[in-house]
């Protein structure tokens, strides 16, 4: 019934994807080095680690080059409009690889993935490659082309969270996220497909403006995007889709854990931002929500909900691990509040709160990491008289900790201060929202002080050396990560110019 | 009356609407790994159908390359899913889903 | 000048950061000459303060450092919001009456409290760091004149803060500590709020930007109509003036959000109690005088009677928990309740009587209460315990420890010839002057009685008559027969030693002549208060909408 | 530049500072303790305030005498509302000040010599006297002051060196006691001080006595009248405090547990009757109420103690009760209007009392720290010097003709019964008559004392062993004279107890220079706000002044030269009024008109007609007063004859007859336990409930709320020690109930959480379709 394309067609669509492979030069580098990294692995055998680790660092730190180099290039629509070349997703781009860096460093110094008997192969190959789903996904514009890159990180991600196999909590955790994933994701293929229904269109903006012009029947329209909320809900790990991320972040492996709770994440929010902002209608001004667009009260609610949830269950845990898993729902939930306030200024502020998360949480995993090697234990208690033992450690853990509070003068009180200004900008109709974020904050302290507590106001039970030595490369990453924190939280000006001019999509169509 | 005589789009919807339930059903009620994860696929299946269905009555081809997509998707997720469920019975010598509970709250 | 002084101590911080931990000498030393640095640019501004200028508003033409002085104003931070136009952030210091005496309390307090730092043994290194630290926050927060600026230096104190008493506190210092973590973060995320909003209200008016600059806050001109604060939208205002005014009485602190201040200092090390009683607490007051009252006027004048009715509160409320107390320290550390009292007192008479008083007392409040808690801390160090009935008739043995302990405590009453009394004496006249306050002036009268009462019994239990039979002290009788004093396992001098006196005798000696003769104190905040009377008089209110 | 008498005084006032200052840093240091110093520092402070007392009173005999200087002290600048704003300080003096200054560093330095030899072999000797230095100082300081702000500063300086005197053997719990019952009694009164002080401040904005009383004339005083006469109750309050006047007597007696030198210096002669000076000061606000009210205080005030003074057994305590009874008599003669009387009393009052004090002193430090008059006796022939002194000292307390006490007593109980006169009798007799009674009784108990002390046999021996506390081994020693040092003070102040210092006629103290150089001022209180129910004394002045109009004028005409018309010149009153008092004041004072050189003309001038008709009145009365006193006073000896000379009464039978009388008396009329029981116990009860309050309620909302979060706290692993209580324990309750609950919601199976979601997601969708439809 489909008549084959004619030969000028089939000419032009070759042109078109000449051209537009000019413009996906990073993904193809990364693909490259994920290549590169599996005949690695073949070659030398998973027991040269090292090897592995440091050629994914260089090939990771590389394609920040590749990336500078499309800031020339930016606004273009590739691959029939399937895929875009913008700041944001640029923003994005840099943030991945970032992570993607921080990661490697920080299983270069645990223990627990070097000790692994039968070696790390393959480990560097998921890392990189869950990069590239998340590249991806902050790019795409097509339906398809979301859900692809959507599961690439996925399950790649299932692997990397059961990777020790050996162990249950790793096992269990791998499990419960497969489940939890497959299903969210097929709630979402299931929201597209009613999408696709609507309009007979993938490409988001495309959607949007057939939604537009065609008009639509709002309730269709709201149970796709309730649904597609689910998925992306689930990626981002807010409630009431969060429910499988305590778990997974505490049977993971330290490094993987703190590469979703930072990345992945990440990567569901510049979903959530472009396809809620691009493909569905939203209440032009906030208040009165045009019909389709009540999913922002969802998103309301769906923030408060995680800014309360999280902070609160996170003052029972005693596991670090699964403490910073409720705090990073909790974070999510403020992360929302920027979503909500739908223009410019929110988000700025989201996306420089994402940046002052990837300082902030990386640096508490990784303090978690150095200590774990020495403790082998994840339990605040064992953190007991560790302070002064590893004064590094100790200062460096207090400063991401309070960061995370939002205190300054660290970078995460910048966030929670651009966050709240652009809630507070729209006048006071957000002001309950801020006072939620506000008051939770407040608790949060709590049990973030925890650690602190434990480290210096508490002396261990059992003997501990004086002081306790940790190897160069951990101790260099945390000093850079601590100072960070502290320089970002006095002059935020480079972080927030660089939020600000990711903030323009398609050449600043939006708002 | 109509509903009945001609096969439209809404029987197709209406299928997949059921096969989706179905999925769903399976997914938390089963206890078995494997069943579990045939409950996503008949989810899957069902935004299959779906996506097909629409495909033919609003025409454009898109439908269907989507479908081809979520169909490569499912059975890669399903290798990786079979591999975890391997490594889930070496561990716990058991595929019962609903057993495995050790980390909570 | 004002940089210096604000940041002298964080480079005193990163130079002991090199210092090795062993070094405990070096690390002490090289404190105490930052300290005694500060001290020095402190008299220096001191000397080179013009006290015509008055500060609080812009000048009148309109420039915002106008009617400061040492003014540095640079801009720290401009940030493009899009089409909310640039962030602005400066980095803008400066003094009036009201900080420039501060900053000397400042000063001299934390030279005081490193003096009385030098018997902390337990992990010297990060001790004076923190300290540091600390120190730097107080300088800051007094001398900035930018609400972010001020912020982030309110913040940056809570840290060093609770690991100060977290550390090297007493028993139960981790309750004490979180407890007084969690008060202030309590009522300064609020601030972070107001602050926010009024980012968005208010306008620099010589660039029509939005501002930060307290200044440029604190006339009404400034705030544009229709905005979160604007003149006409009453009901956030009256919020915005609550929620602020609860963020400072905390610190202050105020009747019922007191109670983190008896456990932080009982649990607190004596330098800390020091700071905290003699800097911290004014922060609170500074700050309503500062941020609270000029940014929201009218609703200053309609809450002026409820200001008042707390500030009796705490007076009585303070004197009469004092006078149930049996650690001593917990008794100072109510009689500093109490005599915060005074200062809201003072400030609800809005007046420059009971302005000044208020200022006043907050700067003698200061010195009389480092005196107090430095005293507590020498006997402690000697007995290892504040309980008031483990000693008695120590005046016989220890006379001039009696004699200034005679002093602080006298003055701590309000005995004229003493700073206290003056300031008191102040606070009282403006309150009194302004027909609202007068019966709560008469009121409060009271706790003259009161905190005479709990002062003179503590004075008698602890120093006069005779050793009693628990005391927690020995008697020897040397060779012709006169006895001394011995306490258990204290080496030390049993008298004050050369380091106490160097510590108390200045302080002594400043309670007396300013008790005496006030007018260097209050040279330099007469001009300043009366314009804040100003802009605070109803006056301003008719101009406004 | 300022005048030589001003910089004198400052001199005057500096120097006692400087001994304080040198004997509290250097007294261990220097020979003697330094007592030399203090000594020679006094005597200079009384060689020069005895130069101002000849240049202002001897050489310049003028009743309007006034000098004043005074500076900036604060300023502070343009005060909105107000315009600018200075609060002065300065220095005043007029005859009073002048006469006070010399009083005052006389009896100081008496007191510093005395003590010399009380005091010598002391602990702490130095201390000692830097403690009378700064006394010393505080005191002349209220004397000179010309604002009411430093008198406040000196008055409470006064309080605190008594405070650290009165406590000067503070080993002794007694002494501790006392001296913390002194400072807080004073500091009741001195917080209505305060009040009054306020309440002008606040009319004014000024604390300077001249600028008040222009104000107050001028009629800007703007708050109702009621606050007028409340200022001026409350200002009395602070004389209650201090003088020890009803009801805050009761801490008087117990002070005397300092050193007696100190006793006489600042518990009888000096800092107890600053509160009457300090009254007199400000005379001229009182509005009538107020001083009905201060009459009335006084009257009761001078009753009690006398009552009281009967039957206490301590030598020293009978003193002080004798003490509150005669300021009782000052603070009535202000009441009443009796100006000049009252401050006459204060002057002459001071040195017997002080005589009377170090000569008890010299009999303890003989009887070697024996108190109670019951063990002694028989002293007259072991110590004549003090038994003389003693006695011409108590013969003017008594107020028997010849001696100075008699013509200031006589003097007010005269103003007292034309007071009541011109009130309209009734209840204002009381006055007088209680008066009269106290004076009786002040002569009976000094009959007793010195009959118990000097006459008869020694009763040491009688002393029970029991009642032997520290010094019976000195026990029984024999009784000596003391050294010269103490001997010379008391001839001194003898001396001056006689009439001859202060007055030619023995029987009227008007005649003397003191009448007339301080007189009582004109009242500012406008006439109008006066009291209503003086209709009669209206009457009379304006009787008085009609029938001399014509007489006035050729008064005037015929002795325009004479003192009258001169005084009333230099008063810068109209001639006429003048002539008219003058004239009012000669037709009733005709028996004495018939004189040749006429101080009673010297009477002051009166606008105010009450005030006016007071002043003829007590003229008037002062014969039948004269009279009175003489009987009462003979009454009183007499009885004291009666009972312990011939013993025709046994004074422990009567005793036993109206046991509880005695009992009333003897216990101080239980002012003690009743304070004791409503005041102290009642306050340490209400700081007790605070405390309380405080802990568990306002710092753990509920303790219930406290004990759940532990509990709660306790099952999460020691997260109660986290949890902090008050508010944040509320809401961490709250927070932690709600956590608790929710994390129960992560029950582990991943099929849990998949329902849970779509339990979610449905509900939405649900809840979107209801909001649809």
């Amino acid at each position: 019934m489909y008549e084959l394309p004619s030969g000028a067609e089939i000419q032009n669509i070759v042109t078109v994807l000449k051209s537009s492979a000019a413009y996906y030069i990073p993904e193809i580098y990364l693909s490259v080095l994920f290549l590169v990294l599996i005949l690695a692995d073949l070659i030398f055998g998973p027991k040269k680690h090292h090897l592995l680790s440091v050629t994914s660092l260089i090939g990771l730190v590389g394609s920040l080059w590749f990336i500078w180099q499309q800031h020339a290039i930016v606004g273009q629509e590739i691959f029939f409009g399937m895929y875009v070349v913008d700041e944001f997703a640029i923003f994005f781009k840099y943030f991945f690889v970032l992570s993607g860096i921080l990661t490697v460093l920080l299983s270069m110094s645990s223990d627990e993935l070097n000790s692994r008997v039968s070696g790390l192969g393959e480990y560097y190959v998921l890392v990189v490659g869950m990069v590239i789903g998340m590249v991806m996904m902050a790019s795409s514009t097509d339906l398809v082309m979301i859900l692809v890159s959507m599961e690439l990180v996925s399950l790649a991600a299932y692997v990397l969270t059961g990777y020790l196999k050996r162990e249950k909590r790793s096992t269990e955790a791998s499990l419960k996220y497969l489940v939890y994933g497959a299903v969210s994701s097929g709630l979402m293929i299931y929201g597209f497909s009613i999408l696709y229904g609507l309009t007979g269109e993938t490409n988001i903006s495309e959607i949007s403006s057939v939604l537009l012009s065609r008009g639509y029947d709002p309730v269709t329209l709201m149970i796709a995007s309730i649904m597609i909320l689910a998925g992306i809900g689930y990626k981002v790990g807010v409630v009431p889709f969060h429910f499988w991320s305590p778990d997974v972040y505490e049977g993971a492996p330290i490094p993987v854990t703190a590469f979703l709770s930072v990345a992945s994440k990440a990567a569901g929010f510049a979903l959530l931002i472009r396809f809620f902002y691009v493909a569905v209608p939203h209440g032009a001004e906030t208040g009165a929500l045009t019909p389709g667009s009540e999913w922002l009260l969802l998103l309301m609610i769906l923030s408060v909900a995680s800014m309360i949830y999280g902070n609160v269950v996170a003052l029972w845990q005693k596991n670090v691990k699964r403490l910073l898993a409720y705090s990073s729902i909790a974070h999510g939930g403020y992360i929302l509040l920027g979503i909500i306030v739908m223009d410019e200024l929110g988000t700025q502020a989201t996306l420089f709160y994402l940046l002052s998360y990837l300082f902030m949480n990386f640096g508490a995993f990784l303090v978690a990491v150095i200590i774990a090697n020495k403790t082998g234990s994840e339990n605040i208690e064992d953190y007991r008289g560790l302070g002064r033992r590893m004064p590094l450690a100790g200062a460096a853990m207090t400063v991401f900790l309070i960061s995370l509070v939002g205190l300054p003068p660290t970078v995460g009180f910048i966030g929670k201060l651009m966050i709240f200004s652009a809630l507070l900008a729209k006048g006071s109709v957000f002001v309950w929202l801020a006072l939620v974020g506000i008051l939770t904050s407040v608790i949060s302290l709590y049990y973030y002080m925890l650690i602190p507590l434990n480290m210096y106001l508490r002396e261990s039970k059992q003997l501990l050396p004086d002081t306790i030595k940790t190897g160069f490369l951990p101790q260099l990453v945390t000093a850079c990560l601590m100072l960070l924190t502290l320089y970002f939280g006095i002059f935020f000006t480079p972080l927030s110019d660089f939020a600000h001019f990711a903030v323009t999509l398609f050449g600043n169509q939006l708002y | 009356m109509d509903f009945f005589n001609t096969i439209g789009l809404n029987h197709y919807l209406v299928i997949s609407a059921i096969l989706f339930g179905l999925g769903l059903f399976a997914i938390v009620t089963r206890k078995n790994a494997i069943v579990v994860l045939m409950g996503v696929e008949l989810v899957l299946n069902a935004a299959n159908i779906n996506l097909l269905a629409f495909s033919k009555y609003n025409g454009g081809m898109e439908g269907v390359m989507f479908g081809l997509f979520v169909i490569v998707l499912a059975a890669a997720e399903a290798a990786i899913a079979l591999a975890i469920v391997i490594n889930m019975y070496k561990t716990f010598n058991t595929v019962d889903v609903s057993s495995i509970d050790s980390m909570k709250e | 000048m004002l940089s210096l002084i604000v940041f002298l101590p964080i480079i005193a911080g990163l130079i002991i950061l090199a210092v090795p931990s062993s070094q405990k000498q070096i690390i002490r030393i090289v404190t105490l000459l930052a300290a005694l640095a500060q001290g020095a640019l402190a008299i220096l501004i001191w000397q080179g303060y013009d006290p015509s200028l008055p500060g609080i508003t812009a000048a009148a033409d309109g420039s915002l450092e106008g009617t400061f002085q040492f003014v540095e104003r640079l801009p720290w931070i401009t940030l493009d919001l899009g089409n909310f136009g640039t962030l602005n952030i400066e980095y803008f210091l400066g003094v009036d009456g009201l900080s420039i005496t501060m900053v000397l309390l400042t000063a001299l307090i934390s030279i005081i409290a490193v003096l009385s730092s030098w018997t902390i043994q337990k992990q010297v290194k990060g001790y004076f760091i923190l300290f540091n630290l600390l120190n730097t926050a107080m300088m800051g927060c007094f001398v900035a004149l930018d609400f972010f600026l001020f912020y982030v230096f309110w913040e940056l104190m809570l840290l060093p803060m609770y690991f100060l008493i977290g550390i090297w506190g007493g028993p139960n210092r981790e309750y004490a500590a979180i407890k007084f973590f969690l008060y202030t973060l309590f009522g300064s995320v609020f601030m972070l709020l107001v602050m926010i909003g009024l980012y968005f209200s208010v306008i620099d008016p010589a660039t029509g930007d939005h501002t930060f600059s307290l200044v440029a806050m604190a006339s009404q001109e400034n705030y544009l109509p229709g905005s979160i604060f604007g003149p006409e939208s009453v009901m956030w205002r009256y919020a915005a003036f609550i929620v602020l005014f609860i963020g400072f009485a905390i610190k202050v602190p105020m009747f019922p959000f007191h109670t983190w201040l008896p456990d932080a200092h009982v649990e607190a090390p004596t330098p800390i109690s020091v700071i905290l009683a003699g800097v911290l607490l004014k922060l609170g007051t500074y700050g309503m005088m500062r941020i609270n009252f000029p940014f929201f006027p009218e609703v200053f004048q309609a809450s002026l009677y409820v200001i008042g009715v707390f500030g009796a509160i705490n007076i009585i409320y303070g004197a009469f928990c004092a006078l149930a107390q049996s650690d001593l320290k917990k008794l100072v550390a109510y009689s500093s309740i109490s005599h915060m009292g005074y200062v809201l007192l003072g400030l609800a008479a809005n007046n420059s009587e009971g302005m000044t008083g208020a200022l006043y007392q907050m700067f003698n409040h200061g010195t009389i209460t480092a005196m107090l808690f430095l005293l507590v801390g020498v006997i402690y160090d000697r007995a290892h315990t504040r309980q008031i009935d483990k000693f008695g008739g120590l005046a016989s043995y220890m006379p001039v420890y009696t004699g200034i302990v005679t002093v602080a405590w006298f003055a701590s009453l309000g005995l004229p010839g003493l700073s206290g009394f003056i300031s008191e004496a102040f606070v009282f006249v403006g309150a009194f002057s302004s027909e609202l306050t007068r019966n709560i002036a008469i009121v409060s009268v009271l706790g003259i009685v009161f905190g005479a009462a709990y002062l003179l019994w503590s004075l008698q239990r602890m120093f006069l008559g005779k050793r009693n039979p628990d005391a927690v002290y020995e008697l020897q009788k040397d060779a012709e027969g006169n006895e001394h004093i011995h306490f258990h396992d204290w080496k030390g001098k049993n008298d004050l030693d050369g380091r106490e006196l160097a510590m108390l005798v200045p302080l002594a000696a400043i309670v007396i002549i300013l008790g005496v003769y006030p007018m260097p104190v209050l040279g330099l905040i007469t001009t300043s208060i009366n314009k804040l009377v100003e802009v605070l008089s109803p006056v301003v209110l008719t101009a406004l909408n | 530049m300022m005048h030589s008498l001003i910089q004198l005084s400052i001199i005057v006032l500096l120097l006692p500072l400087l001994s304080f200052v040198l004997l509290i840093f250097f007294n261990r240091r220097l020979p003697r303790n330094g007592d030399f110093l203090a000594v020679g520092i006094l005597g200079a402070t009384f060689a020069i305030s005895a130069w101002i007392f000849w240049d202002v009173i001897v050489i310049g005999y003028d009743p309007s005498f006034k000098l004043a200087w005074s500076f900036n002290w604060i300023d502070f600048g343009d005060v909105p509302g107000v315009g600018p704003l200075q609060i002065k300080m300065g220095i005043m003096i007029d005859n009073l000040t002048a006469i006070m200054l010399a009083m005052v560093s006389l009896i100081s330095f008496l007191v510093h010599v005395y003590s010399t030899g009380y005091m010598s072999g002391d602990k702490y000797y130095g201390r000692y006297f830097a403690y009378l230095g700064i006394f010393t100082f505080s005191m002349l300081g209220i004397v000179l002051s010309d604002n009411l702000f430093s008198i406040y500063i000196f008055w409470e300086l006064v309080g605190l060196s008594s405070y650290l005197l009165i406590g000067f053997f503070f080993e002794k719990d007694s002494a501790a006691d006392a001296q913390k019952k002194a400072f807080l009694t004073n500091r009741v009164g001195d917080i209505g001080m305060w009040l009054g002080i306020l309440i002008l401040y606040s009319q004014f904005h000024t604390f300077g006595f001249e600028e008040i009383y222009e104000h107050i004339k001028a009629g800007d005083f703007h708050m109702s009248q009621a606050w007028l006469t409340a200022a001026g109750i409350l200002l009395f309050m602070g004389c209650v405090g201090k003088s020890a006047q009803f009801p805050l007597h009761v801490w008087l007696p117990d002070a005397m547990e300092g050193p007696t030198p100190v006793s006489a210096l600042i518990h009888a002669a000096t800092m107890v009757a600053a509160g009457v000076y300090f009254v007199a000061r400000i005379f001229v606000i009182l509005t009538v109420d107020a001083l009905h009210v201060i009459a009335f205080i006084g009257a009761i005030t001078a009753f009690m103690a006398a009552t009281i003074a009967i039957t206490q057994h301590d030598i020293k305590r009978v003193l002080a009760y004798s003490t509150v009874s005669q300021l009782g008599y000052m603070v009535l003669g202000l009441g009443v209007g009796a100006y000049s009387a009252a401050l006459f009393h204060l002057l002459t009052h001071a040195f017997f009392k002080a005589c009377l004090f170090l000569g008890s002193g010299a009999i303890i430090h003989a009887m070697h720290h024996e108190q109670d008059m019951r063990w002694m006796g028989g002293l007259s022939k072991k110590m004549p010097w003090t038994f003389v002194t003693f006695t011409i000292a108590t013969l003017a307390l008594a107020g028997l003709p010849l001696t100075s006490g008699f013509m200031s007593k006589d003097a007010i109980l005269a103003g007292a019964l034309g007071f009541a006169e011109v009130e309209g009798g009734g209840i204002y007799y009381l006055i007088p008559i209680l008066g009269f009674f106290s004076a009786m009784l002040t002569a009976f108990y000094m009959g007793r004392q010195i009959w118990l002390v000097f006459f008869g046999e020694s009763r040491t021996h009688l002393k029970p062993a029991d009642e032997h506390h520290g010094h019976d081994d000195h026990g029984h020693h024999e009784v000596h004279e003391v050294p010269w040092a103490m001997r010379m003070p008391l001839v001194v102040l003898a001396a001056l107890s006689v009439f001859a210092v202060f007055s030619p006629d023995p029987l009227d103290g008007a005649k003397g220079w003191f009448m007339h150089l301080v007189q009582t001022p004109e009242t500012v209180v406008a006439a109008d706000v006066q009291h209503e129910n003086l209709n009669n004394a209206h009457h009379d002045a304006s009787v008085a002044q009609g029938e001399n109009k014509g007489a006035s004028a050729e008064t005037a005409a015929v002795e325009h030269v004479s003192d009258a018309v001169h005084g009333a010149e230099q008063e810068n009153v109209h001639a006429s009024v003048a002539a008219a008092g003058h004239s009012v004041v000669e037709e009733h004072a005709a028996p004495h008109a018939t004189d040749d050189h006429g101080d009673e003309h010297h009477g002051p001038v009166f606008n105010d007609p009450r005030q006016a008709a007071i002043a003829h009145a007590a003229h008037e009365n002062h014969d039948p007063a004269i009279m009175y006193s003489s009987i009462v006073v003979a009454l009183g000896i007499g009885l004291a004859l009666i009972v312990y000379v011939f013993g025709f009464i046994n004074p422990e039978k009567t005793a036993q007859r109206i046991r509880p009388l005695y009992l009333y008396s003897f216990n101080k009329w239980y002012w003690d336990e009743i304070y004791d029981a409503t005041v102290i116990k009642g306050s340490l009860l209400i700081s007790k409930l605070l405390a309380w309050f405080d802990n568990n309620i306002v710092d753990g909302i509920v303790n219930g709320v406290g004990a759940l979060v532990r509990k709660f706290g306790t099952a999460s692993g020691g997260f109660d020690q986290y949890v902090v209580d008050g508010m944040v324990n509320f809401t961490a309750f709250f927070v932690q109930t709600s956590g608790a609950a929710m994390k129960k919601l992560q029950t582990g199976k991943v099929q849990t959480y998949l329902v849970m979601a779509l339990v979610a997601v449905t509900g939405y969708i649900v809840y979107y379709f209801v909001q649809v439809m």
